[in-house]
């Protein structure tokens, strides 16, 4: 039996990777996008399977517990869905002819890569592995990211130097299943240094500010899904690193505690993103910097801790992946359109292409936390919970959310409202994932089945 | 005891010759004498490498060893001679800050993270203790020379540098997995960076006096 | 038996306003007549007018709604059901209890509304002027109304008027400050909201000084009989309520024999001569105003009433 | 009926809500069919006279007890739980008296709308939230349905998104909305504590601290009041409610409003228990100048729509003065005038359902007959559209406060409450309330004027505009809408005991105690405390004049002259100036803006008089200025925009700029690591 879940973990590795060589070599645009699709929905079946068998025992490079198949079946299920998105976006861009099939070849290899990367890095129970993964998933780096990079790997071999002692030297010191177990006899200075330098490291992939400044450009430049996939995948692969550490730095208890570091840098993020929506005047970047207020949110989330906000914390992730998500498809086909990204260009879409328009204004008022949408509850139960506990915190982060609010809707006033502007060629789009995204975080906005709770609260409860 | 006293002291002469280094860089005004003395502290690098993979004897540090000696050491300091000479990058470096305040900052810098490593307890052995020292410091004032270089090869090299600090760290920590995967990886990255400012010919600096170039790559002003 | 006494009471006290309503006007314009030394007309004369308005045509402007026609009734039977409600010569009348002073006040307000809206129905600018100006100056005169109001619900711990009436008659009320305060208040919206000299000119017709008649400006014949009357109404209605709230002297209490009744509609004769003696006196000895001094005159009033409470509050805490 | 004897009422209620829901998928499904507006709006009419109706019954009938439901939806733990009682019962009945009303009046004004796809969709799915809102029983599903029901109305003023000013309405409303919920949201977390039990029946439960109950009433305040249009929050409501279609404007106006009445009742009276009575000096405070403005902005107004918005606001201030009324003799425990006080609150919300809706009504009338909403261009109006200028007279009347109709009975309550206040004991309040009740009336008379402009202006006087010459009278269904309104607000006035009655139950399930059973008092009579001490009629005060009016034209087109000659109006000597002399809603305000104006809104009147000898017209122009959207909105939106300014510099940073913020971070964080401990 286990042997079988075994296989399902080495399929959800091995069919990204197996794919991303097979599609670097194979030619001609339908075959490898269809290939494209597949592959993903194959990866996206194996997770399914996770669920359904029991886990396998936990090795010293494989680890698959309640927190991080969350963040699998999340990540492979929007993977699907973008490459679906990503083979209807590809088809316009090569017509229009912004897209040579050398390049094609080279995106459908990395769009594999990059999800293996990330598969890998959920299922490693080595934090060195998961490091190395990690890095895998952002091989499209600068230099920006390669200092996080440099800190993130200073702090893990700063956790090796403060397990070795304890758990032995070599492999063992670096799996997590065994950090965590002997976390309260480390040696809590190299603890809080080695927590500093993962932090700053992996943040920056969060994209906390001052650290975020190469999300927008990367949102922006980039092809839509690959925007998508960033904002709706990549920013949680290092959130998921992040709260492993946090959870050993927890179990630690002369170490300090994250939870302040998170609460500031996440306050800090929120504001600072609310403050900066308000210039924006390219679309893409306009939504990359509502990403970086959203991880800023839900870190603040997981600093404060406790049951109530962890599980807002997770609530909060998986839906803002699926939104942003959606979100980026829709700006994705509007923008292709218009033929730009200029939030001044694009007006009156709801009277020009209803379909593309109100799934704007959908996808927006969720992001916007408003209900009857997923994000509404996280954000409630944040609030409140905060509230209750600690009152000036609270008072900051509604002001954020408040200010956060106002830009969003004043361009999404701007852009789906109003005389329409631009190009009304009809969209050959994909509405599917879009509408699939947002149906499934309006059910969840109401419902959520009751399974799916028991299993958060067993996660938020890890997440102590 | 004695010799491990003597290993002991070799390899702390060597990551103390490393800060030490990475100080003289902090001075340079020249690019290629800058170049030079990245290539001591690569040198230096690839010394206590080998000397962590005799004492610990874990034969797969040569291999980082080599990668340091060779790559880092030799090609990259060649290839940014190369790079310097094509594009007629002007010889003198601008610093955003003046070379004193430089200097204090990174004697701060030192005087930090030996504080913070004075805090580890005695058990994580005394070698990890001053190694760790070292290696923060030497990261930190690579981080400092980027920070405080306007030009983008000499960048480069702060993060090269910064690098090195994490190798020493890493080959300090007796007995830890990866190591050569990491130098690899790295080096791998640092490839690209060097590639990507010859094919974009970033010739003087990353920032550019004129934003406006940048703001227009960043599709942000009208 | 005694249902009947009380129709009769109330039935006479309905006729006894209608009827001396003109007497009091007319008796009025003598006064002031005499005060500046003319013979002036006869104290009847306000009848002659009436029957004669009422015996002209109505000359109504071209585009005159329905509306413009139904006001003039509207007004008068608003004013003269809130005058037939307030004690002139008896407490206790049968239906003193459908009304208490705010819904009096509040009639006469529905009152002021329709005239209001019939000055603007024909169109010309007289119409407009009036209108604005009147519903200004009823703005400002309803608060400091609210605040005698408030005052005498603090003494009498009522706003049902018999009640006012006989608590006041009663002995042990005595003589304060606050009480003065609020019949001072009382007595200037009294002017104010019958258009009185400070406020208004009744005999004016120049356009920039009148508020009233500009704003009846285009009716005629029974019409402006119609108003006409409601006008005198008013002004007895404002008379004979300060006569049974300040000075409740000899009204007859209700369910005592006729006799009282008699003794109380003299003394009621009396007030209201006495009350028409010195509203004339005043109105020859003080000139009108401009419209936009009203505010501080009605404004004092306020300032009175207020006053008045707040003594109120603290003469009872003690 | 016979379905709601056999399930719970609450149930009932809910399936009304989900028959609503329903048809706003369906409005989706035949957007663009012809017949889309009969359809929805006729189903709409249905489900809300049963909505009503259940209401209704459960008022009248067994108020006393409650009847509950949970669905397994909302928050997993809790499950959304859903309550009917006497006070949800009331607000029902509002809700859906005017859902009713303004679907027949839909029916007919539906179809004069440019871009019906954009508004059939979102009005059942309106209705619905309110309902929700009002049968919430925990924090949650209460916040959910709240902002649904802020979401659904701002779909609705953006269905004509092409109109000038409607963006900027929609956005402001927007910001507003959620401002307020994010209050709310603050408020609930208060209340629920750190263990997190949103429900109201937990919430009842619980001890609340002074500290903490004077904080959820002034985050209720911010809430509810911004929602309520409270000033100075009212800032999106003149400009939200004219922009949504005109039987939206009315629920807008005279309904939600009245959903946020609710909030805040639920939350403080209900949920917080016994209140202090500094926290009625606030309210009272508040609602005393919320009134004066909002009437005092309306006389400025010369958009008809825009007038009755802000006359909504004063209507709001009048409602928050009864409650605060209530609040300070509840928390003296003066039983008998708290009772009074909260009827007068719930009686003028009824009122102000009523007259409100008619009026929107009727300015809708005039927009489609006319396409203008600007009153100056109107004008004589009651030549071409005889009963609609009769309902919107009755509307004025009745929201004037004048007898014999229902505005002027609940204000006659509320003057009586304040009669009480000698009774309570704190100095402040015994100075306070009778400078509110000034207030008060300041703000009735101020009503009157406004309503007479309001009428007098585009009804009376001649046409300003080829429009109102043509105007033509409205469909019946619209008609038959505002009769049925203008029927309501006469028999509310003129048989109050009835309303007062069926009021008591939930004063006595809020507060405890009651008033007077009006049922005993003679002739259908009101007696608020006893009669020694005030009551009225409203009734035979209306027969009364009726007889002596009738009577006193049959006298004299009996016995004195009945001849009517028609002429033209006498001009001065100016035979027949144009139109353009009448006076105007501007002409009109004058003499009030010369006396308010001034001080509230540094008004000034420019006079260019030209040079003698020069032939050319002089002008008078009129300078305003509101006070309150220059002094607190336009900082705060500088202020933001200005930060977002400074902080957009670091967008645009060179990348040795960059590591040198991720530098300093990396620094702090260390040195604060080494100081530590």
């Amino acid at each position: 039996m286990s042997t079988a879940s075994f296989d399902a973990v080495a399929a959800v590795l091995l069919i990204p990777i197996g794919s991303a060589a097979l599609l670097a070599i194979l030619p001609g645009y339908r075959l490898t996008a269809r290939l494209n699709v597949v592959a993903s929905l194959a990866t996206f079946l194996a997770a399914l399977s996770l669920l359904m068998i029991e886990r396998p025992q936990p090795t010293p490079y494989v680890l698959v517990d309640d927190l991080n198949i969350v963040f699998i079946v999340l990540n492979t299920f929007v993977g699907f869905t973008t490459s679906i998105f990503s083979a209807s976006y590809i088809a316009h861009e090569l017509e229009t002819g912004r897209l040579t099939p050398v390049y094609l070849r080279f995106y459908h290899a990395m769009y594999q890569t990059m999800m293996f990367g990330m598969n890998l890095a959920f299922v490693s129970n080595n934090i060195g592995l998961m490091w190395v993964a990690v890095e895998i998933a952002t091989l499209t780096t600068v230099l920006m990211v390669g200092i996080g990079i440099a800190f993130a790997l200073f702090g893990t071999i700063l956790v090796y130097m403060a397990a070795r002692p304890v758990v032995g030297e070599g492999q063992d010191a670096m799996v997590w299943t065994l950090l965590i177990q002997h976390a309260d006899n480390f040696d809590p200075a190299l603890l809080n240094v080695a927590f500093v330098f993962l932090f700053l490291g992996y943040g920056t992939k969060v994209g906390l500010a001052p650290l975020h400044a190469w999300l927008p450009d990367a949102h922006a430049e980039g092809p839509t899904p690959i925007s998508a996939v960033l904002s709706g995948l990549l920013l949680n692969v290092a959130l998921y690193a992040l709260l492993r550490f946090k959870i050993l730095l927890a179990a630690n208890p002369a170490a300090i505690a994250p939870g302040p570091l998170m609460v500031t840098m996440g306050l800090v993020s929120l504001v600072f993103a609310a403050f900066m929506l308000y210039r924006r005047r390219d679309i893409k970047r306009l939504f990359a910097y509502s990403s970086i207020e959203h991880m800023g949110i839900i870190v603040f989330a997981f600093g404060m801790g406790g049951p109530l906000a962890n599980f807002a914390g997770l609530l909060h992730m998986v839906m803002h992946s699926l939104t942003k998500s959606a979100i980026f498809y829709a700006v994705g086909h509007i923008s292709q359109i218009k033929g730009t990204q200029r939030i001044a260009r694009i007006r009156g879409l709801t009277d020009t292409h209803p379909a593309l328009g109100w799934g704007l204004v959908m996808g927006v008022v969720a992001i916007a936390g408003l209900p009857p949408l997923g994000i509404f509850m996280s954000e409630f139960l944040i609030v409140s919970s905060t509230f209750a506990r600690q009152p000036l915190l609270a008072i900051v982060l509604v002001l954020g959310l408040l200010l956060a609010f106002g830009a969003l809707t004043l361009r999404l006033t701007s852009v789906a409202f109003g005389e329409p502007r631009g190009s009304t060629a009809a969209a050959e789009a994909s509405y599917v994932p879009m509408f699939a995204h947002l149906s499934l975080v309006l059910i969840a906005g109401i419902y959520l089945p009751a399974p799916l709770v028991i299993w958060f609260q067993h996660v938020a409860q890890l997440l102590g | 005891m004695q010799m491990h006293s003597l290993d002991f002291d070799i390899s702390h002469t060597l990551a103390g010759g490393l800060v030490l280094i990475s100080f003289m860089m902090l001075y340079q005004d020249r690019l290629y004498s800058l170049l030079n003395v990245f290539a001591l502290h690569a040198l230096v690098l690839a010394l206590s490498v080998a000397w962590q993979a005799f004492i610990q004897d874990a034969p797969h540090l040569y291999v980082t060893a080599v990668i340091a000696l060779v790559f880092k050491a030799i090609v990259i300091p060649v290839a940014l001679h190369r790079i310097v000479k094509q594009l007629g990058i002007h010889r003198d470096i601008e610093s955003a800050v003046g070379i004193g305040p430089t200097m204090l900052a990174g004697m701060g810098l030192v005087a930090l993270s030996m504080v913070l490593m004075l805090r580890v307890t005695a058990e994580a052995d005394p070698l990890a203790r001053e190694d760790l020292a070292f290696a923060l410091s030497v990261v930190l004032l690579g981080l400092l020379v980027m920070v405080t270089r306007r030009n983008a090869v000499s960048q480069v090299v702060g993060f090269m540098s910064l690098e090195n600090g994490l190798v020493l760290a890493a080959t300090g920590a007796k007995g830890m997995p990866l190591v050569v995967e990491i130098s690899v990886a790295f080096s791998i990255l640092i490839a690209f960076i060097v590639i990507g400012i010859f094919l974009f010919r970033i010739r003087e600096r990353f920032d550019s006096v004129d934003v406006s170039a940048l703001d227009h790559y960043r599709g942000e002003r009208e | 038996m005694v249902v009947m006494s009380d129709i009769l009471v109330q039935g006479a006290q309905m006729l006894l306003v209608l009827l001396l309503a003109p007497l009091l006007t007319g008796f009025v314009r003598k006064m002031k007549a005499r005060l500046v030394r003319r013979q002036g007309a006869s104290v009847f004369q306000p009848y002659r007018d009436l029957l004669r308005l009422l015996r002209k045509e109505v000359v109504l402007a071209d585009n005159a709604s329905w509306l413009f026609r139904v006001t003039p009734y509207v007004t008068f039977a608003a004013i003269w059901v809130a005058a037939a409600l307030v004690p002139t010569f008896a407490t206790g009348l049968l239906f003193n209890w459908t009304a208490d002073l705010i819904a009096i006040v509040a009639l006469l307000g529905s009152a002021r509304f329709f005239l209001a809206l019939a000055g603007m129905d024909v169109g010309t600018s007289f119409g407009g002027i009036g209108s604005s100006r009147e519903v200004m100056i009823a703005a400002l005169a309803e608060p400091a109304m609210l605040l005698f109001v408030f005052c005498m619900a603090l003494v009498a711990g009522s706003t049902q008027l018999s009640t006012v009436a006989n608590f006041m008659a009663s002995s042990y009320v005595g003589l304060r400050v606050s009480l003065g305060m609020a019949m001072i208040a009382l007595i200037m919206v009294a002017l104010a909201e019958n258009a009185r000299i400070p406020v208004d000119n009744p005999a004016t017709h120049l356009e920039l000084t009148m508020v009233h008649e500009a704003m009846v400006l285009e009716y005629s014949g029974r019409h402006l009989a119609m108003i006409e009357f409601g006008a005198f109404l008013k002004l007895l209605l404002y008379i004979s309520l300060i006569a049974c709230v300040f000075l409740p002297w000899k009204i007859a209490v209700f369910g005592t024999g006729p006799l009282s009744y008699a003794i109380g509609t003299v003394a009621y004769l009396v007030k209201l001569a006495a009350a028409g003696f010195f509203l004339a006196l005043f109105e020859t000895a003080t000139a009108k105003m401009r419209v936009f001094r009203v505010p501080q005159f009605l404004g004092a009033a306020l300032m009175l009433g207020l006053l008045g409470t707040l003594l109120l509050f603290v003469s009872k805490s003690f | 009926m016979i379905s709601a004897v056999t399930i719970p009422a609450v149930v009932w209620q809910m399936s009304c809500v989900a028959g609503l829901l329903a048809i706003a998928a369906l409005a989706i499904a035949l957007s663009r069919s012809k017949s889309s507006t009969a359809v929805v709006c006729g189903a709409t009419l249905v489900i809300c006279a049963a909505a009503l109706l259940g209401s209704l019954r459960w008022l009248l009938g067994d108020a006393a007890n409650t009847s509950d439901m949970t669905l397994p939806i909302g928050l997993p733990w809790l499950g959304a739980h859903f309550r009917l009682d006497a006070l949800a019962s009331f607000f029902l009945v509002v809700v859906n008296l005017g859902g009713a009303a303004a679907s027949l009046y839909g029916l007919g004004y539906g179809h004069h709308d440019p871009a019906p796809h954009r508004v059939l969709p979102f009005f059942p799915a309106f209705l619905a939230g309110m309902n929700l809102v009002v049968l919430a029983d925990d924090a949650f599903s209460y916040l959910l349905c709240w902002e649904f029901m802020s979401l659904a109305s701002w779909a609705l003023v953006m269905a004509h998104h092409r109109e000038p000013g409607n963006a900027k309405a929609g956005y402001v409303y927007l910001v507003m909305a959620s401002f307020g919920t994010l209050a709310l949201l603050l408020a609930f977390g208060l209340l629920a504590g750190p263990a997190g039990d949103y429900g109201f029946a937990a919430i009842r439960a619980a001890r609340h601290t002074p500290y903490v109950a004077m904080l959820v009433l002034i985050l209720m305040l911010l809430g509810a009041g911004s929602k309520a249009g409270l000033v100075p929050l009212h800032v999106w409501l003149p400009l939200a409610h004219p922009a949504a279609p005109s039987h939206v404007s009315a629920l807008m106006s005279g309904v939600m409003t009245k959903v946020a009445i609710y909030g805040f009742i639920r939350v403080v009276f209900d949920l917080l228990g016994q209140p202090t009575w500094s926290a009625s000096v606030i309210v009272l405070f508040l609602g005393g100048i919320t009134a004066v403005m909002g009437i005092l902005y309306a006389m400025m107004e010369k958009d008809l729509k825009r007038l009755l918005a802000y006359s909504t606001i004063e209507n709001i201030g009048i409602i928050f003065v009864s409650l605060g009324l209530a609040l300070a003799f509840q928390a003296n425990d003066l039983k008998l005038p708290a009772a009074l006080a909260f009827t007068a609150a719930l009686f003028h919300v009824l009122n102000h359902s009523f007259f409100k809706s008619l009026l929107f009504f009727g300015a809708g009338a005039v927009l489609t007959s006319t396409g203008e909403r600007d009153m100056d261009k109107l004008g004589g109006l009651i030549h071409r559209m005889p009963l609609t200028s009769f309902v919107f007279l009755v509307g004025c009347v009745a929201i004037s406060a004048l007898p014999p109709f229902n505005g002027f009975v609940s204000e006659w309550l509320i003057f009586q409450a304040v009669l009480q206040s000698p009774e309570l004991p704190q100095w402040a309040l015994k100075i306070m309330v009778p400078a509110v009740g000034a207030l008060l009336a300041l703000a009735a008379a101020l009503a009157a004027a406004c309503f007479v402009k309001a009428f007098g202006v585009t009804f009376l006087g001649r046409p300003r505009s080829v429009a109102a010459e043509a105007a033509k009278e409205v469909d019946r269904y619209s008609l038959s809408a505002m009769f049925i309104l203008a029927a309501l607000c006469l028999l509310a006035g003129i048989l109050p005991g009835l309303v007062i009655d069926a009021l008591s139950p939930i004063s006595m399930q809020i507060l405890g105690s009651h008033m007077p059973i009006q049922a005993n008092e003679p002739w259908l009579s009101i007696a608020p405390i006893a009669e020694s001490r005030s009551s009225y009629n409203g009734l035979l005060v209306m027969v009364f004049i009726a007889i002596s009016a009738s009577s006193a034209v049959v006298f004299i087109h009996r016995f004195a002259s009945r001849a009517l000659r028609r002429g033209p109006a006498w001009g001065c000597g100016f035979s027949d100036p144009t139109p353009a002399a009448q006076y105007s809603g501007e002409s009109f305000a004058q003499p009030i803006r010369r006396v308010f104006g001034t001080l509230v809104f540094h008004a000034r009147d420019h006079v260019e008089m030209p040079a003698p000898g020069d032939v050319s017209p002089a002008r008078l122009g009129i300078e305003l200025h509101d006070l309150i959207w220059e002094g607190i909105y336009q900082p705060l939106a500088g202020a933001v925009g200005l930060a977002a300014d400074r902080l957009n510099r670091l967008q645009f940073l060179t990348i040795r700029r960059y590591l040198s913020l991720v530098f300093a971070t990396l620094v702090t964080l260390l040195l604060v690591l080494a100081i530590w401990s």
